[in-house]
């Protein structure tokens, strides 16, 4: 089971994911394929938490992060012929729709209040 | 299988109770829906009952679910007195002068309770969790429920500025120790922490950990920093503390930080105090990186106390600050094995969250039990001067808790601190016990101001405060001074309770041989 | 694993498939530029072309019930994502042994759960609307 | 009933040996003999603290009724009765041992002395026994007394009154019932703080904080010499349990193996102990926050100031006897001799000249405790613990009378102001209760504490000087000091009880809701004015039923007390039980059978009589001085008013003496001046030093962290949550740039 972690090859050179009926223009996609798309995803999800104000567009951005773990996680699983990571994602997925829920319902909350959806103009306490 | 729900027993209950709290508290009879503390307190009550006898869990810690369930059941039974009547006050008064009607949608109640049994049902499973998946759920339905309930209690806006800081601060967070978790189990192959503990010991035996792996056990931890309010995701924690109503920053003091520390020391459970030069420390890049944060989180918790004027605040940057003198536990890991406390970084670490999370009631409980003209509850260091004539029992109870904060011999707190000195020292981290040692010093000057302001200050005459309308918030402040003296007759026990709990089951190698249970749904039953 | 070490010629399927995205929509902006009909009037600028007149500010409030329904929705919707994966697997199972037992009894506690959140969605009042 | 009672008991206790057989057998290991304890006897203790959690619950909730009163004497009268199935169910001769956890276990080492083990463990032998019956049974009566006592202060003040009055009962019990010098520590702390917090109760009061302050420093002191005396058993012994303790000390050497007789330990330790037990139990120098401890409640002063708490010196000396008989010069026994001698002279001399009645018997209480430790000194051990326990029932029932009158009296103490209450309504129970009580304090024949008393004063004759130095010297001081004892008792009797009806309300310290006091407070104190007014319309109001049945059950049981003389055979009943405890002192072989005589004759035989004379003569001394005319007076005496009697001339005419006999021998302003004084002035000192020096270091010291402080926050916690955000991304990337700088 553990053959391709024992040989250091994730560490190492290119690896093909392990499955020979991908069509073949695909198969050439490796592992290192969807950690970079992951990585990019993550980053872009830091990136737009960063720089944008609304807080929509902010709780989007950490569902971008979600995802890239979710992605990371599915290729991991591929990878390692293993449901583990399938089964992870599902739950990310979950976890992610309770706090799309909460991101909303405290979004509808803080808009009454103020009227706008600019994160920064809470900034009463500080220090 | 079947097994595993033989652990979460309590868990189980917690959640029945939850549903039923979640029905009660929607009853339009104030007198049902007043019942929600009672029934949570019982089903609290039933959890830890049914926590303790477990003596044997699989995984890394085996042992470690009666210690921390029945630590969790106490501290949450602890904290409803002080959580109550944090919401619905309004209402229930509108509606007793006849000025309203009872509506579900405006009532909280249900919710509030509901929400904090959910909170300590994620924090029991953090500590029963022995698989990642298992720890991310139970990390966020700790951290879920405490979102809204910042949010909600109180009807200002800065309960909800404090909301919103902490719940997108809290989703970053949640994001960065996902991420972490998925590049530990790419590395591994596995969710499961022992499994997980045993491939990373024969990667290690192999030659070298595999950079993904610590790579993602970083990312992780430091996502984690989050939960536990550590430097750098220590930015929320004053805001939050300050706009939530008192009782709820009690709860986010303990629910959160003890969950991160729980999944912190199976993180590093799973990769061993087994590696460096004599083969007693973490990983160099594990180990540096707690180090960093520790000193980095005592220096920037206790400094940013000192120039604080309201209380609330000066607990929050405390709390950051007892999560740095935690690390330092954790970074000393379970010692030689010789079964004393005095050694054992994990068991101080255990211990120290119980002494904290006792003693942590009692301040935020002195300060809810205090109001002022306008209805809110005390904050300011001026809203308690000249406490010691006018409320002297509120007084005495913030006077105990902040000596034992403050690890003042013979308090409680004095010997959770150290544990986790004399710990460090036996793990030879003498520079981490200089910055401990530097930082307590540092910590005498706010936490006595708190107390010179309760005793020996005079009461400011503009600023009036009468006693809050709640008598339970008094309770739980006197109960948790009480506490800091009380449970120092049975501090043996629970210092030799959390050297059992903090029992470690160190990986092997030959773990990783045994093959991986795949799906197999086809097998023949057996 | 260095960034020097990968075959950036792997990257060649997600770089072509880009350009095929962007170059499929803005070649279908170019050509209905070119070759589409361009006639203005009143009636061409409205909304919805034929269709009903909008009236007021499409900012307008919505009732705050329908974010709830949707609160409900997304429980169930959740739900599904357990329910199909256990489904799946559930007809592979021998129905004499013991595991199917377990299997049932677990879906049907985790069920249970959603029945409880209706029941408090009940008593909260989402379902009315009035 | 009782032989039943017994079975059941000893089937539980062999039930619960079978149980613990393995402890047991540990137990043995540890102990030459001894049994182990149903679980049930923890409860004794815990019930106490029960009752505090509960109290205290009900503070928190704003209880106005009397609940927390009913709830502490259920408690208690439940402890008591466990304590007493306990008694019945014992053998007689074991100590019963329970340990309920381990407390403290720090090891610094594997060898003997490296590892300081206590646990929380309970030791019942006849010792603790004897002193938990009394304990928990007095605590429940005046409990019960305090309920309608405290009534006017329901509400928060009952709360707190009744939440400290449990944890002193659990205290007391810890240090009672410990099975180790550190139980009994925690225990000596614990009743000192409810000490504290009791007497100064009345927190609006100055003098009664000031009270509580100087009861607390006074025995800071005396604890120190406990601490260190602790330390050193440890160092010397390497245990602190008190099993272990006793079988160092029998085999004669010190834990290192060097014989006990040639170490100065052996009579450092007994001597230490001996400054902790003279501090709690307030001899010699440390008296003088007893008196002023007499602000507190009376519920207090009867339970804590006269009959437990300040009997726990005599019990820790009583228990470490067999440390001060291990020293073969006896030095610190003759000390404890001399001392308790020396005390009981000394506040008799000042109890003779006091008006306050209660202040009376807080010196009395002094000087009974004095006849404790020069009993135990003098090797009565029965003799000093058999007045322990009898002077714990009538100094109790002294101490409601006293409480019933000053209840009934709007706070009057003074007995220039109040005469003949057996003439007025509703004072007869508490009349007779004084009665029976001066009668048992003044040793009147066949009273209870006419035999403890003899016991003490007789074995000072019987022990031989060459023994304890100047035993039979202690022995006539403390004659003369019966005869004393039984003149002031009297005074306060002939004076206060009986005779021509007198009486002026008090300054009223707990808000009575009576009109008329607060006319009475409007008024000046100019004397006759108050005094006509208040008689005018004060109404002193006699105690209710609860008052009245403590007062009746207690003088019940001084009156009973006295037949526990004539049970058993070891010199009856207290006998018995110091017998089989380690307080047991094998006379014959300490004094080598040499028994001096006193007049030719044994001394316990004569004593009888010769004490008998002393204790008429001063009640006569009395009743000529003070007692009112008439039948009550014995015909002999002449008072017709409150103020005057015929003690007054003699009074004047020994004007220095009495006034500084009524200034308590001007000890306190002694105090003040050598002791106080010069801690002010070093304090004014301090003070500047601490201004000039010491602050402008933390003000150096402390600007660092400050002005950091300032620097970090302003900048980083802007409480935008962009920054926020910002920041923490950005410190990630810094963590993990120091990581990889460090690795590489």
């Amino acid at each position: 089971m553990h053959a391709l972690l024992a040989d250091s090859t994730l560490t190492g050179g290119l690896l093909t994911l392990a499955q020979s009926d991908f069509p073949h223009a695909l198969s050439t996609l490796t592992l290192n394929h969807y950690l970079f798309v992951s990585a990019a995803m993550f980053a872009l999800g830091i990136i737009g938490f960063l720089t944008r104000r609304n807080l929509i567009i902010m709780f989007l951005c950490t569902e971008l992060m979600f995802q890239a773990a979710g992605l990371a996680l599915i290729a991991f699983g591929r990878y390692h012929l293993n449901f583990d990571g399938q089964s992870f994602v599902i739950f990310v997925l979950t976890i992610a729709a309770a706090e799309a829920a909460m991101a909303l319902a405290l979004v509808v909350l803080l808009f009454r209040r103020r009227e706008s959806l600019d994160a920064d103009l809470w900034a009463e306490l500080k220090g | 299988m079947t097994d595993k729900l033989a652990l979460v027993w309590p868990e189980i209950w917690l959640f029945v109770t939850t549903c039923v709290v979640m029905v009660v508290g929607l009853s339009p009879d104030l007198r049902v829906r007043k019942l929600c503390g009672w029934i949570s307190a019982l089903g609290l009550v039933v959890a830890i009952g049914a926590a303790v006898p477990v003596a044997h869990a699989g995984g890394l810690f085996p042992s470690i679910t009666p210690y921390a369930k029945g630590m969790i059941g106490v501290v949450g039974l602890m904290l409803l007195p002080l959580l109550a009547g944090t919401v619905d006050r309004d209402l229930d008064a509108a509606i007793e002068s006849g000025k309203a009607t009872f509506s579900a949608l405006r009532s909280n109640r249900a919710e509030f309770y509901a929400f904090f049994l959910f909170s300590l049902t994620g924090l029991m499973l953090t500590a029963s969790a022995d698989d990642l998946i298992w720890l991310f759920l139970a990390l966020e339905l700790t951290s879920l429920p405490t979102y809204i309930m910042v949010t909600i209690s109180t009807r200002g806006t800065r309960s909800q500025e404090a909301g919103v800081k902490y719940f997108f601060l809290g989703a970053l967070g949640a994001a960065i120790f996902l991420y972490g978790f998925a590049l530990i189990y790419g590395a591994t192959g596995t969710t499961d922490l022992a499994e997980i503990a045993a491939a990373f010991r024969a990667q290690s035996e192999a030659g070298g950990l595999n950079t993904i792996g610590v790579a993602g056990l970083a990312v992780a931890l430091i996502g984690l920093c989050f939960k536990i309010a550590a430097v750098p995701m220590h930015m929320y924690a004053a805001d939050v503390y300050q706009g939530a109503a008192s009782g709820v920053s009690a709860m986010l003091a303990f629910v959160p930080k003890t969950a991160g520390f729980l999944a912190i020391i199976m993180l590093c459970g799973a990769v061993g105090w087994t590696h460096g030069a004599t083969h007693d420390s973490l990983p160099a890049p594990i180990y540096i990186l707690l180090w960093v944060i520790a000193a980095a989180t005592m220096f920037t918790g206790n400094l940013l106390a000192i120039r604080q004027s309201s209380v609330k605040r000066i607990l929050a940057y405390s709390s950051v600050a007892h999560s740095g003198y935690m690390l330092v536990g954790v970074i000393a890991g379970p010692g030689s094995g010789h079964g004393t406390f005095w050694d054992n970084g994990i068991a101080a670490v255990l211990f120290y969250l119980l002494t904290y999370g006792v003693t942590n009631v009692g301040t935020f409980a002195v300060l809810a039990s205090i109001q002022k003209p306008n209805g809110e509850e005390a904050d300011d260091i001026a809203d308690i001067r000249g406490l010691h004539g006018t409320r002297p029992h509120l007084a005495g109870a913030m006077l105990l808790c902040v000596l034992s904060l403050l690890g003042m011999p013979p308090l409680l707190g004095f010997f959770g601190k150290v544990g986790l000195f004399t710990s460090a020292i036996s793990a030879g981290e003498i520079p981490l016990v200089i910055v401990l040692g530097l930082n307590s010093a540092i910590a005498a000057f706010y936490y006595l101001r708190i107390a010179r302001a309760a005793y020996l200050e005079p009461a400011d005459e503009h600023v009036e405060t009468r006693a809050g309308p709640i008598p339970q918030r008094v309770f739980a402040a006197v109960l948790s001074a009480s506490a800091v003296v009380l449970l120092l007759t049975v501090a043996q026990m629970l210092m030799e309770r959390s050297v059992t709990a903090s029992g470690y089951h160190a990986p092997h190698a030959g773990m990783a041989d045994t093959p991986h249970e795949a799906l197999d749904l086809t097998r023949a039953d057996d | 694993m260095t960034l020097a070490d990968t075959d950036l010629h792997s990257y060649l399927p997600i770089l072509i498939l880009f350009f095929a995205a962007a170059g499929f929509a803005v070649a279908n902006i170019v050509l209905t530029f070119l070759i589409g009909p361009r006639r203005d009037g009143a009636r061409k600028s409205v909304s919805y072309e034929s269709g009903m007149n909008p009236v007021g500010t499409a900012r307008k409030r919505f009732n705050v019930r329908f974010y709830l329904i949707a609160m409900v929705f997304l429980v169930f919707d959740v739900e599904v994502v357990f329910l199909y994966p256990w489904a799946t697997t559930f007809g592979n199972l021998d129905p004499q042994s013991s595991h199917a037992g377990l299997w049932l009894f677990r879906i049907l506690f985790f069920l249970l759960t959603t029945v409880v959140a209706y029941l408090y969605g009940y008593r909260k009042g989402v379902f009315r609307f009035d | 009933m009782g032989v039943s009672m017994t079975t059941i008991m000893d089937a539980i206790l062999s039930a619960a040996v079978a149980q613990h057989g393995g402890e047991a057998a540990h137990a043995a290991v540890a102990a030459s003999h001894g049994v182990t304890g149903p679980l049930w006897i923890g409860l004794i203790p815990l019930l106490p603290l029960l009752g505090v959690v509960l109290v205290t619950l009900l503070a928190c909730f704003n209880e106005k009724s009397k609940m927390p009163a009913w709830i502490s004497v259920g408690l208690l009268a439940v402890s008591f009765l466990l304590t007493l199935f306990a008694y019945l169910g014992w053998n007689g001769h074991d100590a019963i041992h329970l340990k309920l956890w381990d407390w403290i276990g720090l090891s610094w080492g594997d060898l003997r002395g490296q590892t300081l083990a206590a646990g929380f463990a309970f030791y019942f032998d006849g010792l603790s026994l004897l002193w938990m019956l009394f304990v928990t049974g007095l605590a429940c009566l005046i409990g019960l007394y305090a309920s309608e006592y405290m009534e006017h202060d329901a509400g928060l003040g009952y709360c707190r009154f009744f939440a400290a009055f449990n944890l002193f009962v659990f205290s007391m019990s810890c240090l009672v019932m410990g099975d180790n010098l550190l139980m009994l520590f925690l225990g000596w702390e614990g009743v000192g703080l409810c000490s504290y917090l009791l007497i100064g109760y009345f927190y609006k009061k100055k003098s009664a904080v000031d009270a509580g302050m100087k009861a607390f420093v006074v025995n800071r002191i005396g604890d120190l010499g406990l601490l260190m005396g602790m330390l050193l058993t440890f160092t010397t012994f390497g245990t602190l349990q008190y099993d272990a303790l006793f079988n160092q000390i029998h085999t004669g050497l010190t834990a290192g193996g060097t014989p006990l007789s040639q170490t100065w330990q052996v009579w450092a330790i007994p001597l230490l102990l001996m400054g902790g037990a003279f501090g709690k139990s307030a001899q010699l120098f440390f008296y003088v926050w007893l008196p002023d401890a007499m602000e507190g409640p009376t519920p207090v002063s009867a339970l804590i100031h006269a009959a437990t708490m300040v009997t726990a010196g005599v019990y820790l000396v009583a228990r470490m006897m067999p440390l001060y008989l291990a020293d073969p010069a006896h030095i610190a026994l003759t000390a404890v001799t001399w001392g308790g001698a020396i005390t009981a002279f000394w506040s008799a001399t000042i109890a003779v000249a006091q008006f306050d009645i209660k202040r009376i018997m807080g010196y009395s209480t002094i000087s009974q405790l004095g006849y404790m430790f020069a009993g135990l000194g003098v090797l009565a051990t029965t003799g000093g613990v058999f007045h322990v326990f009898t002077h714990a029932f009538f100094k109790a029932t002294l101490f409601l009378s006293c409480g019933a009158v000053m209840h009934g009296f709007a706070g009057q103490l003074d007995m220039r102001k109040l005469s003949g209450l057996w003439s007025i309504n509703g004072f007869r129970v508490v009349v007779i209760a004084m009665l029976i009580g001066c009668l048992n304090l003044s040793g009147f024949p066949f009273t209870g504490g006419y035999f403890s008393k003899d016991m003490i004063i007789a074995e000072a004759f019987v022990t031989p000087d060459s023994v304890i130095a100047g035993s039979s010297w202690a022995g006539w001081l403390l004659l003369l000091t019966a005869g004393m004892t039984a003149y002031y008792t009297f005074r306060v009797f002939f004076r206060v009880f009986v005779g021509p009806v007198v009486y002026e309300p008090g300054e009223d310290l707990h808000a009575h809701d009576d009109h008329e006091h607060a006319d009475a407070h409007g008024h000046g104190h100019g004397h006759d004015d108050a005094h006509d007014h208040a008689a005018e319309h004060f109404h002193p109001h006699g105690p209710k039923w609860a008052i009245n049945l403590v007062l009746t059950l207690l003088s019940v049981g001084c009156i009973l007390s006295a037949g526990l003389y004539f049970l058993g055979d070891h010199h009856g009943w207290a006998g018995g039980m110091v017998h089989a405890s380690s307080a047991v002192v094998d006379t014959h072989a300490v004094e080598g059978g040499e028994e001096a005589l006193l007049f030719g004759q044994p001394p316990h035989e004569i004593m009888f009589y010769i004490s008998a004379v002393f204790g008429f003569g001063g009640i006569l001394l009395a009743a000529w001085f003070h007692g009112p005319k008439g039948i009550a007076g014995l015909l002999i005496g002449g008072r017709t008013t409150a103020a005057e009697v015929r003690m007054d001339p003699i009074a004047k005419a020994l004007r220095p003496i009495s006034t500084w006999a009524v200034r308590k021998w001007y000890v306190d302003e002694f105090y003040h001046l050598v002791l106080v004084t010069p801690l002010k002035i070093f304090a004014h000192l301090f003070h500047w030093f601490d201004k000039l020096i010491v602050d402008g270091l933390v003000n150096f010291f402390g600007a660092t962290p400050r002005v950091s402080s300032d620097a970090i926050g302003e900048s980083t916690q802007t409480g935008v949550l962009h920054d926020y955000a910002l920041r923490m991304v950005a410190g990630i990337a810094v963590v993990l740039v120091v990581v990889v700088l460090v690795l590489f």
